[in-house]
């Protein structure tokens, strides 16, 4: 199978690895990413103003890619994965908006929300199975305790990302568990760590941050994973005493595909 | 042009006669012309091999006359159905019209029928014989020597340009391959005359309504329109009155045939094909059709038996008929 | 306490949102993460928006202090969507002139060694215009 | 006044419980609207067959209205919500046909609604009076 | 041809002012039919009525046309002046002339004008009408209560009391519902048991009522007097009418690790087992999914240990069927599923409750024995939190809550609260409320009580996010009136969650054709005057089932129901509403149209044998209408094809004669 892959900024220079383990994953459960040539900046942020147009076109541009080559369209991050979403939500349901965005882009061919969004989580779930994946595992992760922070984006607005119960999420603690480790659920997983803001009120992000990290420890976690960037390095910069990593290097780990082998 | 021939129907009708699973056969039998097919019912194996018929101009479709005749005659019916019949078929039992019982049904496969009208437009008159040869049709007329080559899609009735569906829906058994439903360009036509002028729909329909003679053929034929008594025939009803006078039901026959048979209407065509004044009848039924669809969602009158039909049913949510033309443009 | 139609109406425009739907039980301000920074809070940006008084949410750091996390838009029972609101304020005051919240002189003293630039892209894109 | 004024004729079906009542009311309050609307009263909007729209057109009248209880609001529960679709069905065809679209209406009146039914009446007969005679259906199979 | 006589109001001058009624008498003389016309300053008056009777009389007239006011004013006064006058009552038409005529015309030309047309379409109908005869049909005189909660116990009682004989059915293996459940009542605080197992022992004992426990409505057919419905009574694999309910079978049976439905899974209960102490009927009742004899064989230790021999393991489901005049639907209600709001961490920790899983705790016999202890580790709570509103009032997302308002939260909320603190003065009570909702007598009292001497602190807010932690509940919530965000470390936390009908009752309405609303509550006749009735002649509604209510407001419309099905009972026979469809069965199709418009379920399908011209016979399905349940609206006419069904009092003929007369 192959997808359309939009990796976003911060996989191409922060956290190559992520990028890296994304990849070699995917490929060890058959899925080839495909990289979105040109793909451009998605801003971090869906900007919610209906009359915002122009931030949204570099999404729109992506997802017109992926539906020309008839390919899902997978995300790692989930800013990008949030943003590119919601834009293609605002494409397919609000006229008055597709209709200025398809001003812009007579010389790509119009859009009209036709390509299907994926998280890289999503695409575990949907589209590989985790019964799959379970299978694919070489090193199991049994006998770790980890706990799945989702944040905000992930999983808000539920209407529009559609991806799991907004206040009972489990994608990612099956995938925990589809690894062989055993999933710990904490209340905080979906209450947001404030990265957002660590520009503007660093405070607001640290005292989040520990409150989310005291609350996983508490429910008996050795190990937070993270779907997103900012959150991972809000938990780490606020100094999370545990370990804090992305789902894609526990699932790298797991599939055997953590070292570099093939030089990529 | 059928892929499915006489022989091979013969033999069906006349195994299923001799085995005593029917009693009779409602088919095809031979009328003054080659093309004129008339509607038969076969008792023996020796009149099926005497009257019975089949090629391109079996159109008949036999749902209606079941309605009648499992009242009329004793034991099994074997009826043959093409794909577009059994619609009407499942339709009819839908509405309680007949004994499924009493029905042994044969599906049979369609490559269309032709239209006699078209094949005269390219033959001309005094047809005497027309024989079918691969693709094509060879038209023996009174008038040339040799006989006239034509090809057989090119005389192909209307409803059959459209066909909607080549998959039986209801049958028993099924002689030949099954098809499929069809991605048809029914609705062209109908979406061609919305788009035009008000003023350009009333002269097109001015135009092709002032040719009804009033007959009844379009109402006899239509296998929706098997009213114990027919509104039209009814003294009580307040609009019978069947000579062409220039009154009430008069104008509005079509108007409310056509809402009479909405929603229930299969679109199988019987209207357009026996019309002699050669009105599209069929747009009417269409019209209906393709508004239900849009309004209430896609609805196949026979596609299911025991299907409730759309203007039967409700949502709360439905538009409003003001709602119809703010939907649409100015004109259409 | 001013009724500023105009900005009301452009405010409801931006952001979608129906503030009259409020039933004004606080689920927002209850749920909201970066409540104690806040000088206005998100039950109060949707009360005074449907009110007309706006002016003071304009001046107001509360605008910079939404984390944009959605947990008042998902949790809302009413489907107000407080968020947009805040969202919709924000938009006003950045994009008068001059009053972009953050420029490109500001990034030396922000950034670190392990800043991702998925951080800076958004606080451009959120505060500035 | 001008004898000769073209007057349109009117022929309102209006449902027993709602908007029947809602005529009524708007009479109690001396709502005045014109009296080329007549009033045809049904137990239903349900009842009104298209015939009967059909027949009056064809006897001479320049506009039908049908009137009952707002959706949901149905003495019968359901009786208007088969009136929206089959009207809904009739008049498209009727516009198909190329018959002027103000010429019918469907309207949903309750009985406190009697301002609405005098409003509703003062609007359509001044719309059908603006499509002056009612040609067409007259017209519709006789080609000069 | 009619002998039509036509009689014009003045009204005084409500009509003369703006008609000429002389002018319109005169008009009428000479339409078809019309042997006598006259005017009259008013018809309704004592002398109009005589002078109608005198001229029926004098002039052999069949029909009238009375030119006046509005049907709805004076129709039924002039049919029973037709009827005084020895003529049929349905022979009578109004031409209203002073509501849609003079009343909203100025000008004397045209409201003349305008009232002879209407005089003469009346005229043109009356021309058509026949006489018409109420059907009449007979009634069963026995009641059927879908539902032993509070309503359909009371409602039975009632009804039984009225010696009319009453059936409950009720889905549980004993009657009682939801109060059977609770342990205090707002606002006077008696116990509910001790209010309701009393009304539950006079319902066993009652000659009148009989109970079908564990059983469900499967089928109904009929019309208000006359229902068909069949019943099935699962099988409980014990004989109820030897069980003595002695119990010695629940202590011996070994699988004990049942979830305790009536203590909602706090505690477990036995494979066989008897709901709780009081039950009505008090028999015990093997669970089929938890019993190893049932599932495997394995077992048997109950039936030897029954004394009685009771037990029945061969016990299969029964099918009663029975007649009935009159239904009453007591469905109830149930609390919705807090799966999606897990902001309230419900499903994290045991800690956070339910408010009827409250009560259970507080209940003498519930899991904890009435000791307020934590469900997680048996702890005495000292901080507690009430969260009011969770899934009601929530018009946001139709799977999440519901938008309605409950309604009885705001007060048993206000109870538990003062309770816990009249009980455990040394607990912190929070309640988040949005409004505190107290209409109802004494109720405000109650809830101000609550919060005046028992301390209880009410904050006008919500809560956002509830955090498990250690053995705490970290409550984040809004306090609007101070302004600010609050953080409570609480020990437990409840939740009160939104009613809905019981699941149920969807299927129950289909089967009884009665409507819903969209939330699955069923509706009224009529919202104001009819409130315990359906649409649906003989059906009538008693509590939650119908919107949601507390136990005096549920009681009292239980009552209600009652006397309405009393009043049904007590007649023998029904006369209906003439003016019903009916179907021309020479011309009927049989083809089922008509059956699936009518809102009423009045129209079945016989076989019918026709004789034929040539001698031969022909059996046809055709439709026939049931007087007694159609209403008359109409719907089929319109969706019959041929123009069989017809509607009396509003033909077809009829009205196409109208729109003849006012059009021509």
């Amino acid at each position: 199978m192959k997808v359309s892959y939009f990796p976003g900024c911060t996989l191409k220079n922060k956290a190559k690895d992520l990028d890296a383990y994304a990849y070699r994953s995917a490929e060890a459960l058959g899925v080839t990413l495909e990289e979105i040539e040109n793909w451009q900046c998605c801003g971090g942020v869906f900007t919610t103003s209906q009359d915002e147009v122009a931030t949204k076109l570099s999404s729109v541009r992506a997802l017109k890619y992926a539906a020309d080559r008839e390919q899902p369209l997978v995300t790692v991050c989930s800013a990008c994965h949030n943003v590119i979403k919601q834009t293609n939500h605002a494409m397919q349901t609000n006229k008055e908006f597709s209709a200025k965005v398809n001003r812009y882009m007579a010389n790509d061919g119009g859009y009209n929300g036709e390509a299907e969004v994926y998280h890289y989580l999503e695409m575990l779930r949907d589209l590989v199975g985790f019964d799959k994946v379970k299978e694919a595992v070489k090193n199991t992760l049994k006998g770790k305790k980890i706990a799945a922070y989702y944040g905000c984006l992930l999983l808000r607005p539920s209407k529009v990302m559609g991806m799991d119960d907004p206040e009972n999420p489990v994608i990612m603690e099956d995938l925990i568990r589809a690894l062989g480790a055993e999933a710990v659920i904490f209340a905080r997983r979906n209450e947001c760590c404030g990265a957002y803001t660590s520009v503007e009120s660093p405070e607001t992000a640290k005292r989040n941050a520990s409150a989310i990290v005291e609350n996983a420890k508490a429910a008996g976690a050795e190990m937070i994973i993270t779907a997103c960037p900012l959150c991972k390095y809000n938990l780490v910069k606020n100094g999370a005493d545990i370990p804090v990593v992305y789902f894609t290097e526990i699932l790298a780990e797991a599939l055997g595909v953590k070292e570099d082998t093939d030089g990529k | 042009m059928q892929k499915i021939t006489r022989e091979q129907l013969l033999e069906k009708a006349c195994a299923l006669l001799a085995s005593g699973e029917v009693s009779c056969v409602l088919g095809w039998g031979a009328g003054e012309f080659g093309y004129d097919v008339t509607p038969t019912v076969f008792k023996t194996a020796e009149e099926l091999k005497e009257g019975f018929v089949f090629g391109d101009f079996c159109g008949v479709n036999f749902s209606k006359y079941l309605v009648s005749k499992t009242q009329k005659l004793e034991g099994k019916i074997l009826v043959f159905l093409k794909p577009c019949d059994t619609y009407s078929f499942n339709q009819l039992l839908t509405e309680h019209r007949f004994d499924r019982e009493k029905v042994y049904a044969v599906g049979i496969p369609c490559e269309g029928m032709a239209d006699i009208a078209k094949v005269k437009a390219i033959a001309g008159e005094g047809i005497v014989s027309i024989e079918a040869k691969g693709e094509k049709l060879l038209v023996t007329t009174l008038y040339e020597d040799a006989p006239v080559e034509i090809d057989a899609k090119d005389v192909l009735a209307e409803r059959c340009v459209n066909c909607k569906s080549k998959k039986h829906v209801a049958y028993d058994e099924l002689l030949g391959e099954e098809g499929d439903v069809l991605d048809s360009a029914r609705f062209d036509e109908v979406a061609r005359l919305e788009a035009m002028t008000p003023d350009e729909r009333f002269a097109f329909w001015q135009n092709e309504l002032s040719k009804c003679i009033r007959c009844n053929a379009c109402r006899d034929a239509c296998p929706a329109c098997t009213c114990e008594k027919c509104v039209f025939d009814n003294p009580n009803s307040g609009v019978e009155n069947k000579s062409p006078a220039n009154s009430f039901e008069e104008k509005m026959f079509h108007i409310i045939r056509a809402f009479h048979v909405a929603g229930r209407c299969t679109d199988c065509g019987e209207c357009s094909r026996v019309c002699p004044q050669n009105i599209p009848l069929h747009l009417l039924n269409r019209k209906f059709i393709k508004d239900i669809n849009e309004f209430y969602g896609e609805y196949q009158a026979g596609a299911e038996v025991g299907a409730r039909a759309p203007l039967v049913n409700y949502t709360t949510e439905d538009l409003e008929p003001g709602e119809v033309f703010d939907r649409r443009g100015e004109n259409a | 306490m001013e009724n500023n139609k105009y900005l009301r109406e452009e405010i409801l425009r931006m952001s979608g949102v129906n503030t009259s739907k409020c039933m004004k039980c606080g689920k927002c301000s209850a749920t909201c993460p970066a409540y104690d920074e806040m000088e206005y809070h998100p039950h109060q940006f949707v009360g005074m928006v449907e009110m007309g008084d706006i002016e003071p949410l304009l001046k107001s750091e509360s605008l910079y202090k939404c984390l944009s996390c959605f947990a008042c838009v998902e949790r809302c029972p009413r489907g107000v969507e407080p968020a947009k609101v805040v969202e919709a304020v924000r938009l006003v005051a950045v994009r008068r002139q001059g009053a972009n919240r953050m420029t490109a002189n500001d990034v030396p003293e922000t950034i670190e060694e392990d800043t991702p630039q998925q951080l800076l892209v958004s606080a451009f894109r959120k505060y500035t215009k | 006044m001008q004898v000769n004024e073209y007057k349109p004729l009117i022929v309102a079906f209006c449902c027993n419980w709602c908007s029947y009542a809602g005529a009524d009311l708007a009479g109690n309050n001396r709502l005045a609207y014109p009296a080329d609307v007549k009033i045809i009263r049904v137990p239903c909007s349900c009842r009104v067959n298209p015939m009967f729209i059909l027949r009056a057109f064809q006897r001479g009248a320049d506009g039908v209205i049908i009137c009952g209880c707002h959706p949901g609001d149905c003495h019968y529960t359901s009786g208007n919500y088969y009136t929206r679709r089959r009207m809904a069905a009739l008049f498209s065809m009727l516009d198909f046909l190329g018959i002027e679209r103000a010429r019918t209406r469907v309207e949903w009146v309750s009985a406190a609604e009697g301002a609405k039914f005098a409003a509703t009446m003062n609007d359509f007969a001044e719309k059908v009076a603006a499509l002056g005679e009612n040609k067409r259906l007259e017209d519709l199979r006789c080609k000069k | 041809m009619q002998r039509v006589g036509v009689f014009v109001c003045w009204c005084g001058s409500n009509i003369a002012g703006t008609v000429d009624v002389q002018a319109v008498s005169e008009a009428l003389k000479n339409e078809p039919g019309v042997v006598y016309s006259a005017n009259y300053q008013y018809m309704c008056s004592q002398a109009g009525q005589e002078m109608i009777k005198a001229a029926v009389k004098e002039h052999r007239l069949t029909g009238i046309v009375v030119c006046s006011c509005s049907p709805r004013m004076h129709e039924a006064t002039f049919r029973k002046t037709a009827a005084a006058a020895g003529l049929n009552p349905y022979m009578v038409e109004i031409a209203n002339i002073r509501e849609q005529c003079s009343w909203v015309h100025k000008d004397m030309m045209t409201g003349t004008e305008k009232a002879i047309i209407l005089g003469k379409a009346a005229i043109a109908k009356v021309n058509l009408n026949a006489p018409l005869t109420p059907g009449e049909s007979p009634v069963t005189k026995r009641a059927l209560v879908i539902g032993g909660g509070i309503a359909g116990i009371q409602t039975a009682l009632d009804i039984a009391d009225a010696g009319f004989p009453v059936d409950i059915v009720e889905k549980q293996p004993t009657i009682g519902g939801k109060m059977a459940q609770l342990d205090k009542t707002f606002p006077t605080l008696d116990c509910a048991a001790c209010i309701l197992t009393p009304k539950m022992v006079d319902v066993a004992q009652n000659e009148k009522i009989r109970i079908f426990s564990y059983s469900e409505v499967t089928d109904v057919h009929g019309f208000v007097g006359n229902f068909d419905v069949k019943i099935k009574k699962k099988a409980r694999y014990v004989k109820e009418d030897i069980c003595t309910g002695c119990g010695a079978c629940v202590e011996k049976c070994p699988m004990k690790k049942v979830p305790n439905e009536f203590n909602l899974g706090m505690d477990n209960r036995h494979a066989i087992y008897i709901p709780f102490a009081q039950a009505v009927p008090k028999v015990a009742t093997i669970d089929p999914n938890a019993c190893n004899m049932l599932k495997n064989g394995k077992c048997g230790v109950c039936a030897k240990v029954c004394a009685a021999g009771a037990i029945d393991y061969k016990q299969k489901d029964e099918i009663i069927e029975e007649k009935y005049g009159a239904i009453v639907v007591a469905t109830g209600f149930n609390p919705i599923s807090m799966d999606k709001f897990d902001e309230f961490a419900y499903s994290q920790s045991k800690d956070v409750i339910t408010s009827l899983e409250f009560e259970r705790l507080t209940n003498a016999a519930g899991p904890s024995a009435g000791k307020l202890l934590r469900p997680s580790d048996g702890k005495h709570p000292h901080t507690i939190v009430f969260v009011q509103c969770v899934g009601s009032r929530c018009a946001a997302c139709a799977e999440k809550g519901k938008e309605y308002c409950s309604k009885i939260c705001c007060m048993y909320t206000a109870k538990h609260a003062m309770l816990t603190r009249d009980k455990y003065p040394d607990t912190e009570v929070y309640v988040f409320y949005i409004d505190a909702r107290t209409p109802g007598k004494n109720f405000d009292e109650f809830y101000r009580r609550a919060v005046e001497e028992y301390g209880v602190k009410y904050i006008k807010g919500m809560v956002g996010k509830v955090v498990p932690e250690g053995d705490k509940l970290k409550v984040q919530a809004s306090d609007l009136i101070a302004n600010k965000q609050l953080h409570i470390d609480a020990d437990l936390v409840v939740l009160a969650a939104a009613i809905e009908p019981d699941k149920s009752a969807r299927p129950l309405a289909t089967m009884l054709t009665a409507s819903m609303d969209t939330n699955d509550f069923f509706t009224e006749a009529h919202p104001k005057l009819r409130p315990v009735e359906s649409p649906t002649a003989g059906v009538f509604l008693s509590g939650a089932c119908q919107g949601p209510k507390d136990i005096p407001e549920t009681v009292s419309q239980a009552g209600a129901a009652a006397s309405k099905v009393i009043g049904l009972l007590a007649k023998d026979k029904l006369t209906g509403n003439p003016c019903v469809a009916s179907s021309n069965e020479l011309m009927c199709n049989g083809c089922s149209t008509c059956e699936r418009v009518c809102p009423y379920g009045a129209i079945t399908y016989i076989d019918k044998e026709f004789r034929m011209p040539d001698r031969t016979t022909k059996i046809r399905r055709v439709a026939v209408v049931n007087p007694a349940v159609c209403q008359g609206c109409g719907a089929c006419t319109v969706a019959c094809p041929s123009g069989a069904m017809d509607l009396n009092g509003f033909k077809n003929s009829q009205i196409m004669a109208e729109v003849d007369a006012i059009c021509k």
